[in-house]
């Protein structure tokens, strides 16, 4: 095990190394210029501009610099919010990000799976129907959708909660309802179906037969066996929701990570965007990587070899 | 939609007069003097050497002090007391006050001389370098030229006066430094102190302006407070000034709505239906057509230019979609650039000829013409034409009304090329286009729009190749006496807009909505530039 | 090798990693041969690794010495096509009829899954008709075809695997436990199939199997396993009539007949204590702490499988005393 | 006379599939005393795990659904309890060993925990102690090295193996009925005979009574005192185990104990067997349902269900060949190995 | 049944002549397995109430445009934003176009996008995911570190360079989904298959030589089916806004064509004042997906032996 999580290390620091390169490469295959904004930039600044950034220099130099930078965790200057590093953007945004990411998580995954474990073993029924419906919303309304709705509804129709800015608590409540309810709704519908592929096993007929009451019988040994689907997309989704849901920020006035990961890519902001890539690549390959290990002690039997 | 400022915002120089605490109608001042606005978006940076977004420009405003200010729509004296116009026009001096820098550091001339050449200075990357293009010895520097920086035009004299030197005589000068962003003083030691970090942070930034900058939580706000070093301290009535950054717009309608802010400005066409007392501001930018006009383009043909360009209905497209405050135009120049106080688009007329409506008769027969000229049968024989169009809504927005008017009017095909701006500046520039729709910054000078479509001209967006307009631009950039050299551009104008390598279409506007408790809020020139220096807060 | 053969294991080692370094060895060094068209029936201690013998010659598992030669081919080197073609010759039918049937297929599909593999139809409707026949040839109905295995109590899963596994007409078949959830007259139905489906087309089987009394009667000959290893082949007269091992002994007496007086009059059985760990096996003789013939050298060393006939091997230090005895 | 347990009368069970009702359980009807076995034997398919697992409410409904018939247990109705009301009887009062040890067991709970979990269900003890009970029950199944089989899972047991943790999961709570669906079948015989001395001891010390699935009739001369023997859906005899062994009344009796290859059979000999396959489920024939293979089919046969006929000492037996009007048929008695009957004469009919 | 009974044969107790020993009693209807899958769909209710709109929906989206008085670019500026009324029946968006064929026109193409969009790159994902998981080892790691970085990249790098080599329009906008929502399904389709290619019946069809092809596509992917087409069900909201995104950036359908999601994208921002223009696309979002979920829980029950009854 020890041997395999080593391994398992060195091929993540590869493979972000590959991530690395290959979206550096991709990048810089784009056209257009980052400092070329709708008020445009006399053709003879904009080459002074690049002549600044050494984004002139042939480009296998900038990313032997680059990478050399990057083995030092310095991930450059942003060009378009001048004389900021993306470290210090990274260190002061990705903090919000993550705490609205792992409260809506501590929100959503338990309901999510709750409501997919009611609806399964209630199927055909009202319960179910509901659920059904609750997932349906929560997906087909998307977030900017139901986070407007959200705010006029509970900030400004009847001023319960405040309509936007991250400060206190109640901040809080409206854009973690809003995400949670799309992390949700996708976690019930797919706990529902591979409940259902569990629900009809012996093994729950021989917990039953051994009188296991019938709230145990669902935790013990159903819901366990029907994670491994769950633990799979639960793997990137806390990945992508730590590092921000852009139209919630944006909604919610939230000064987090995701909108960075979109501004930078469309205004070719390339340090900050390799940055975030690879922040978020070291994540995601992370919570993939505990995902595999995951699929281990949840069921014994998938042994992943070398 | 209207063009009246509501009631209390039209009180412009109250700051002046309002020394007791009752305004002129006897309403109190209110004791709490904090003011709060919205942005959709952070400013980038405070280094003003660096900075070029309009909302880092609108915080500078408040939190430094340029040589001169612009405000309400002309100069004002700013930590110069007054300046001289010698040697005619080629240099000015400017003989400052006695400021401190809000830690109590004096500022001096020579905070001018190092902010300046800092800026011109290659190894410090400014985007600003063109804005001192007049400036004798700047463009030999920035440009690496010439390493000399005492070569440049900038002078420290004494720690009160600051000469300029001018390649040639420029009545816009002044005007230029007061609506220019860049022109602040810079305090060397915290930009050694910071180096590359300087402005990107509270700390890390110090100004000599009406207001500090006590807070910036990057992405979220900025919270500003009165100065009490601040050499016109008395004038100031505000205690703190919150600038909220909310991208969504309906959550900045929401937070006006519950009082969260007290201002919004630059909100939609739309939304100013529920706010019927909203203000508008136009003028600074104008919206035209850009025609790739090069030999080997499918728009070489004038002619079908013009047909194009007479087709459009400006008037309905912008009382459809444009911003309240938005006005049709039919020429490169704003109406809003002056000449002591005289518009020069009214003394040097020059017009497209294109009534608001579009003429739809005479842009057939353009068409026709056109046809004939490319020995076609009809329009749909015409390749499709390529418009290359921003990724914004309201972008996008014109592109269809414009491409449907061009087709149900002429029968012309037009095909909308969404790009996101990197891109379609790409385009724009390396030519992939057959039309663009343009918006740039009118500028002080004159001549801003139209200077760029010089054959050979870096520019020349269009790549519109012409001799005898590029003759007279250059003709108008040399020339000294100033009337000659308006007359010499007003037949460059005509020549341009009858041969239409791009059309203008509209001058945007802008709305915005404020609580008339707030009085002597003003809006600057530039889009995003609210003036709320000199604002008051009403007892309500 | 001698031509009649048709299934040749040497030494045969099959481990498997469980936990931290630890081996556990369902097979260690076990050697045997089948002749073309008899049966070897296999016996042995529940988990002493008779299934993992009998995958293991099929290739389903990978051996960790040793080698299996089937007509003279070495299995486990086979790959791709040549493995394809044989497993047309080998097949299994497998001891668990209910996790060895894919719940989503019907009968007919999984029936017809081999034929489908091996081409071994031209229409439609042959490859039906051949279905309905083997479903009916292992005592099932055409109408069973579309059902799903779930439907199925025990013992007509097993019939499906049976059906499966002959559908391909292999020559050689691995029948792990393949009646044992069946009733008695439907065990004797596909014994009598199998040894039928032998005398026609020469069939080769290896018969794993606890019911002492059908391998007696199906098998030519027999080897009894114990914890990995074997402790008695011979031909099944033999060892059924004189078993020399003390397991065999064990084993046989130990079954039970369908005779309730002779049953309650009978001794309880001989065997007892408890069957050692296969996980890092100790030294000696595997029967070690069970064995009540046992002497010192039992503790220390493995005795090897030693010829006491012609075709009668034993691996007991004490063989020779035992033989004296019968 | 001892104390009945179970008493299950007259039970109809049907599985409602896509193409039709299955009758899987055709009016079934048995009881069961303290501390006796009963031994269900059967042709594969005929309903004998239905019938158990129906009793513990265990088989999946719908598509299954009992339709009629009465469970008694120990004098109490049982048959219409609620699964909650059920499931606290459940391994405590009636606990099952499942036919099928692979997939019976949860693939991702260690074995040891699959145990201890019965346990603490029924008894208010630690983990610690459980855990101890449920090591002392792998040892007496015949578990090699329980500690760490305790930490096992089911996929690293052979066959044989999980049956014993399934057996042992069935035992841990002292149950007082047993129901064994082919317990030993995955188990060699000195395993087997292991196995059957802990139920006899269960049934000695807990006096619990157990009702034994299984087609090894080896195993139901070696412990069964009653048998019941199943065709299609149906008990068609039943009776003390020396009656149904050595005076079989029943044609399908006679086909099931001729079947048995007896010690000693050439092997190039056929074994005997039924000749045919049972009815389908889904329509019984009107008339006897063993009629179609019947040797001794009569013409009523194939019209009317046979009654049951009841003999003395409470052997039962439904077939037409024992009502009064039926012409006779060679005997079918059998003599044990051990009597002193000359073995030879007892003719097997070939 | 007693004693009692009638005997009708005269010969009751005859043995039977020649006794059939096949029990020929077999009249069981033979329906066969999809027929039944049908059947069972028709006789849920709910399924078929989700079919019905779906249909209900997909023929307003071809009929509507083309019999309507209006047409989906045809402007008219003085009318824009118009509540609905009888001549408009949703009103007019922001340049006086009808929305009512809009919203059928944007149908045509949400419900195609929605539909290849989830299940174009589900069925790549469930192909990758398939035989990573079945093969497992070095060739499993190399995939899924490639999905790792595949993940990682910015969708918006592919966008624009499909943008500049293939240009947009339908093709360009299946590319993207393909090579941008793989990812997902592949790595669930993988996490099962590491745990259902454990199952003895998997060993068992390799024993009958089955290729590993056909133990990946007939063994392991049917039994992992009731996730993923769950999961291409919920990718298809998710496809139809990521449709209107790419369109906003300029990959999508050329404006003026219509789709729900750009449709819902302009609704929002006026939402404020014209409530209907942001309620009818969304509704009619939510409307379809709730029918193919009804509609697909259905299916997927109909299909499940486990379930049937
Ligand atoms: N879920 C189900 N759906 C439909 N039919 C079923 C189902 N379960 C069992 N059956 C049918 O019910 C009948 C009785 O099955 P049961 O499992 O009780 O047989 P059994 O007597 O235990 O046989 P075996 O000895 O082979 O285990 C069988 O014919 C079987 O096909
Ligand atoms: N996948 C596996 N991982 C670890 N151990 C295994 C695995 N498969 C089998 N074993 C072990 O190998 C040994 C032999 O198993 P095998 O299934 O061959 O026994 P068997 O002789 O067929 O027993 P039975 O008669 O009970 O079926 C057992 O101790 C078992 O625990
Ligand atoms: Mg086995
Ligand atoms: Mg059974």
């Amino acid at each position: 095990m020890k041997k395999y999580i080593l391994q398992r290390l060195v091929i993540s620091v590869i493979t972000i190394f590959v991530l690395a390169t290959v979206s550096f490469f991709l990048l810089r295959s784009l056209p257009g210029s980052p400092f070329q904004t709708e008020t445009l930039l006399s053709v003879e600044t904009e080459a002074r501009m690049m002549a600044y950034y050494g984004l002139d220099k042939p480009l296998l130099e900038q990313y032997l610099t680059y990478m050399g930078n990057l083995l030092h965790g310095d991930l450059g200057y942003s060009l378009k919010y001048t004389n900021r590093t993306v470290n210090s953007m990274i260190a002061s945004a990705f903090p919000i990000s993550a705490t609205l990411g792992l409260i809506s998580l501590a929100v959503a995954v338990p309901i999510g799976l709750f409501l997919g474990v009611v609806s399964a073993r209630k199927r055909g029924k009202t319960v179910d129907y509901l659920c059904v419906f609750i997932s349906v919303i929560g997906v087909s309304i998307p977030s900017f959708i139901m986070g407007s709705f959200l705010q006029y509804i509970f900030a400004v129709k009847f001023q319960l909660l405040p309509i936007a800015q991250w400060k206190s608590l109640k901040h809080m409540v409206l854009p973690t309802v809003a995400l949670s309810l799309s992390l949700l709704a996708s976690l019930t519908r797919v706990m529902r179906a591979s409940m259902l592929e569990v629900i009809n096993q012996d093994y729950v007929k021989t917990a039953r037969a051994k009188g296991v009451p019938e709230d145990k019988v669902v935790t013990r040994h159903e819901i366990r066996n029907a994670m491994v689907p769950i633990v799979t997309m639960l793997g990137p989704m806390v990945a992508s929701v730590l590092m921000g849901t852009f139209v919630i920020e944006k909604i919610f006035a939230i000064p987090g990570l995701g909108q960075h990961f979109v501004n930078s890519i469309t205004g070719l902001d390339y340090t900050m965007t390799l940055g975030l890539t690879i922040f978020y690549g070291s994540f995601l390959v992370l919570a993939n990587f505990i995902v595999d290990i995951a699929y281990g002690i949840i069921d014994p039997r998938i042994r992943i070899e070398k | 939609s209207s063009e009246e400022k509501p009631a209390a915002t039209s009180e412009v120089d109250n700051g002046a007069s309002s020394s007791n605490e009752v305004v002129d109608d006897g309403t109190p001042l209110a004791a709490l003097q904090e003011f709060t606005f919205a942005a959709a978006n952070d400013m980038m940076t405070l280094d003003v050497s660096k900075m070029n977004d309009e909302m880092s420009a609108l915080i500078m405003y408040a939190a430094n002090e340029p040589l001169v200010r612009y405000y309400n729509g002309a100069v004002t004296m700013g930590l110069a007391e007054n300046y001289e116009v010698l040697d005619e026009g080629t240099k000015l001096v400017f003989h400052l006050r006695d400021v401190k820098w809000s830690d109590g550091e004096p500022v001096t001339a020579g905070d001018f001389e190092y902010a300046f050449k800092r800026l011109l200075n290659p190894e410090t990357g400014s985007s600003q370098c063109d804005t001192f293009d007049r400036i004798a010895g700047a463009i030999a520097y920035y440009s690496g030229e010439n390493s000399d920086a005492d070569s440049v035009g900038i002078k420290a004299t004494d720690d009160h006066t600051l000469e300029m030197t001018l390649t040639q005589a420029d009545p816009f000068f002044i005007e230029h430094i007061a609506q220019g962003i860049n022109f602040y003083p810079l305090r060397q030691d915290y930009v050694e102190k910071y180096a590359e970090g300087y402005g990107s942070s509270v700390e890390s930034f110090i100004g000599c302006g009406p207001f500090v900058l006590t807070e910036w939580v990057q992405g979220a706000s900025i919270t500003l407070e009165k100065n009490a070093n601040y050499w016109d301290a008395d004038k100031i009535k505000l205690t703190k000034v919150t600038e909220l950054i909310v991208g969504d717009e309906n959550t900045r309608v929401g937070m006006y709505d519950l009082g969260d802010v007290d201002e919004l400005y630059n909100i939609s066409k739309t939304l100013t239906l529920n706010y019927p007392d909203y203000g508008t501001k136009s003028g600074g930018t104008l919206q035209h057509l850009v025609y790739k006009s090069s030999d080997d383009a499918l728009l070489a043909n004038k002619n079908l230019r013009l047909a194009l360009s007479y087709s459009i209905d400006r008037q309905a497209i912008v009382s459809a979609l444009s911003a309240p405050g938005t006005e049709v135009a039919d020429r490169m120049m704003d109406p809003t650039n002056t000449l002591n106080g005289e518009s020069i688009a009214e003394k040097y007329p020059a017009s497209t000829g294109i009534p608001a409506n579009g003429d739809i008769e005479k842009a057939k027969a353009y068409l026709s013409d056109a046809l004939a000229e490319l020995n076609l049968g009809s329009a749909s024989e015409l390749p499709a034409i390529n418009y290359v169009c921003l990724d914004s809504a309201s972008h996008k927005a014109y592109a269809e009304a414009l491409q449907a008017r061009w087709a149900d009017t002429l029968g012309v095909n037009v095909e909308i090329n969404i790009m996101p701006v990197p891109q379609a500046i790409g385009a724009l520039l390396s030519g992939q286009f057959d039309i663009f729709l343009n918006g740039m910054g009118t500028g002080v000078n004159p001549d801003e729009l139209l200077s760029s479509y010089t054959v050979d001209g870096a520019n020349n967006y269009a790549k519109w190749n012409n001799q005898a307009y590029t003759d007279l631009i250059e003709a108008q950039f040399n020339e000294t006496d100033i009337d000659k050299r308006l007359a010499t551009l007003q037949k460059a104008e005509q020549l341009f807009l009858d041969e239409s390598p791009a059309t203008p279409l509209w001058l945007p506007g802008t709305a915005y909505i404020c609580k008339d408790y707030v009085q002597g809020l003003t809006y600057g020139r530039q889009t995003g530039s609210i003036e709320f220096i000199y604002a008051s807060i009403l007892e309500h | 090798m001698s031509n009649d053969t048709l299934i040749e294991v040497k030494g045969l080692k099959k481990y498997f990693k469980v936990g931290k370094n630890q081996l556990l060895k369902a097979v260690d060094d076990v050697s045997f041969s089948i002749k073309r068209g008899e049966t070897l029936g296999m016996v042995g201690e529940s988990g002493c690794g008779k299934t993992t013998v009998g995958r293991t010659i099929l290739g389903l598992y990978d051996v960790d010495g040793g080698s299996v030669l089937f007509d003279g081919v070495e299995v486990h080197a086979q790959k791709g096509k040549e493995y394809k073609a044989l497993t047309k010759q080998m097949q299994m039918i497998f001891q668990d009829p209910y996790a060895s049937l894919n719940p989503r297929k019907t009968v007919s599909a999984i029936v017809g899954e081999g034929l489908d593999i091996h081409k071994m139809y031209k229409t439609k409707a042959e490859r039906m008709e051949k279905i309905y026949n083997l479903l009916e040839l292992v005592g099932l109905n055409r109408e069973h075809a579309n059902r799903f295995p779930h439907e199925f109590s025990g013992g007509q899963r097993q019939r499906i695997g049976i059906a499966r596994a002959l559908a391909v007409e292999p020559k050689f078949i691995v029948c792990d436990e393949a009646i044992s959830a069946l009733d008695v007259s439907i065990q004797a139905q596909i014994i009598n199939l199998l040894m039928k489906l032998q005398s026609q087309y020469e069939f080769t089987y290896l018969f794993i199997a606890h019911d002492l009394t059908m391998v007696q009667h199906i098998s030519d000959s027999t080897a009894v396993m114990y914890l990995g290893t074997l402790v008695e082949t011979g031909r099944t007269e033999d060892i059924f009539s004189k078993p020399l091992h003390p397991y065999t002994k064990g084993l046989l007496a130990a079954a039970p007949e369908a005779d309730p007086d002779y049953e309650m009059s009978k001794p309880s059985p001989i065997l007892t204590g408890e069957v050692p760990s296969p996980i890092n096996p100790k030294p000696g003789c595997r029967f070690f702490g069970r064995c009540n013939v046992a002497i010192e050298i039992c503790s220390k060393e493995r005795p090897a499988l030693v010829p006491v006939d012609e075709h009668h091997l034993v691996a007991c230090h004490v063989v020779n005393t035992l033989k004296s005895e019968v | 006379m001892s104390k009945r347990i179970l008493e299950v009368k007259n039970m109809h069970f049907s599985f409602y599939t896509y193409a039709g009702e299955v009758h899987a359980v055709n009016g079934v009807s048995f009881h069961v005393d303290q501390g006796e076995t009963l031994a269900i034997v059967g042709e594969s398919g005929c309903g004998k795990s239905v019938t158990v697992q129906s009793i513990m409410k265990l088989t999946p409904t719908p598509p299954g659904k009992l339709k009629q018939g009465k469970i008694e247990y120990m004098g109490e109705d049982i048959t219409h309890y609620t699964q909650k009301e059920i499931s606290s009887m459940r391994g405590k009062e009636m606990s099952m060993i499942f036919q099928d040890p692979m997939t019976s067991l949860n693939p991702t709970m260690r074995i040891g925990h699959q145990i201890a979990e019965g346990i603490l269900s029924h008894e208010n003890i630690s983990k610690e102690k459980a855990k101890q009970k449920a090591i002392e029950m792998l040892i007496k199944v015949g578990l090699p090295n329980p500690e760490k089989n305790f930490m096992s899972y089911p996929h690293q047991f052979s066959g044989g193996m999980r049956q014993r943790v399934m057996i042992a999961i069935a035992l841990v709570c002292n149950p007082k009925i047993l129901f064994a669906d082919e317990p030993t079948t995955a188990l060699d015989v000195t395993v087997q005979a292991q196995i059957l001395e802990l139920m006899n001891t269960l049934k000695r010390e807990f006096k619990a009574s157990v009702v034994l699935i299984t087609h090894d009739l080896g195993v139901v001369a070696k412990t069964a005192q009653r048998i019941a023997v199943m065709y299609a859906g149906k008990i068609i005899e039943t009776g003390t185990a020396r009656d149904v062994f050595y005076d079989p009344k029943h044609p399908y009796t006679w086909g099931l104990l001729d079947s048995v290859p007896s010690t000693g059979v050439q092997s190039t000999k056929t074994l005997l067997s039924i000749e045919g396959s049972p009815p389908d489920l889904f329509d019984l024939p009107k008339g006897c349902s063993f009629a179609a293979r019947c040797k001794y089919c009569m013409n009523i046969c194939r019209e009317m269900p046979p009654e049951e006929t009841v003999m003395a000492n409470g052997h039962k037996a439904s077939c037409w060949l024992l009502d009064c009007r039926a012409p006779s048929v060679p005997s079918q008695k059998r003599v044990s190995r051990v009597s002193k009957l000359n073995v030879k004469e007892a003719a097997y009919v070939e | 049944m007693n004693k009692t009974t009638n005997i009708l044969l005269p010969n009751a107790f005859e043995f039977v002549e020649d006794p059939q020993l096949d029990s020929d009693s077999i009249t069981r209807p033979s329906v066969t397995f999809w027929k039944d899958v049908w059947r069972r769909l028709f006789k849920n209710k709910v399924a078929m109430l989700g079919l019905f709109i779906i249909t209900i929906i997909t023929i307003l989206a071809i009929c509507v445009p083309l019999f309507s008085e209006y047409t989906y670019k045809g402007q008219d500026l003085v009318n824009a934003n118009a509540l609905p009324s009888s001549t408009h029946i949703f009103g007019t968006d922001n340049l006086g176009r009808d929305m009512w064929v809009r919203v059928w026109v944007g149908a045509r193409v949400s419900l195609a996008v929605g539909v290849f969009g989830s299940v174009i790159p589900s069925l790549i994902g469930i192909v990758i995911g398939g035989i990573s998981g079945y093969f497992g080892g070095k060739l499993d790691m190399l995939i899924m570190r490639f999905i790792d970085v595949a993940m990682c990249v910015p969708s918006m790098i592919y966008i624009i360079l499909i943008m500049l080599f293939i240009g947009s329009g339908p093709i360009s906008i299946i590319i993207a989904f393909a090579l941008t929502g793989w990812m997902g399904s592949a790595r669930s389709v993988r996490g099962m298959i590491l745990q259902l290619k454990e199952m003895e019946y998997v060993l068992a069809s390799k024993a009958l030589g089955a290729s590993s092809a056909s133990l990946i596509f007939n063994h392991l992917i049917p039994n992992t089916l009731g996730i993923v087409v769950v999961s291409m069900t919920m990718g298809i909201p998710s496809a139809i806004f990521y449709e209107a995104y790419l369109s906003f950036i300029g990959l999508g359908v050329a404006p003026p064509t219509p789709s729900w999601g750009q449709l819902s994208n302009a609704g929002i921002a006026v939402f404020r004042v014209y409530p209907s223009q942001l309620m009818i696309p969304s509704a009619l979002i939510s409307l379809t997906m709730l029918s193919f979920n009804l509609f697909g829980d259905g299916l997927r029950d109909a299909l499940d032996p486990k379930l049937r009854s």
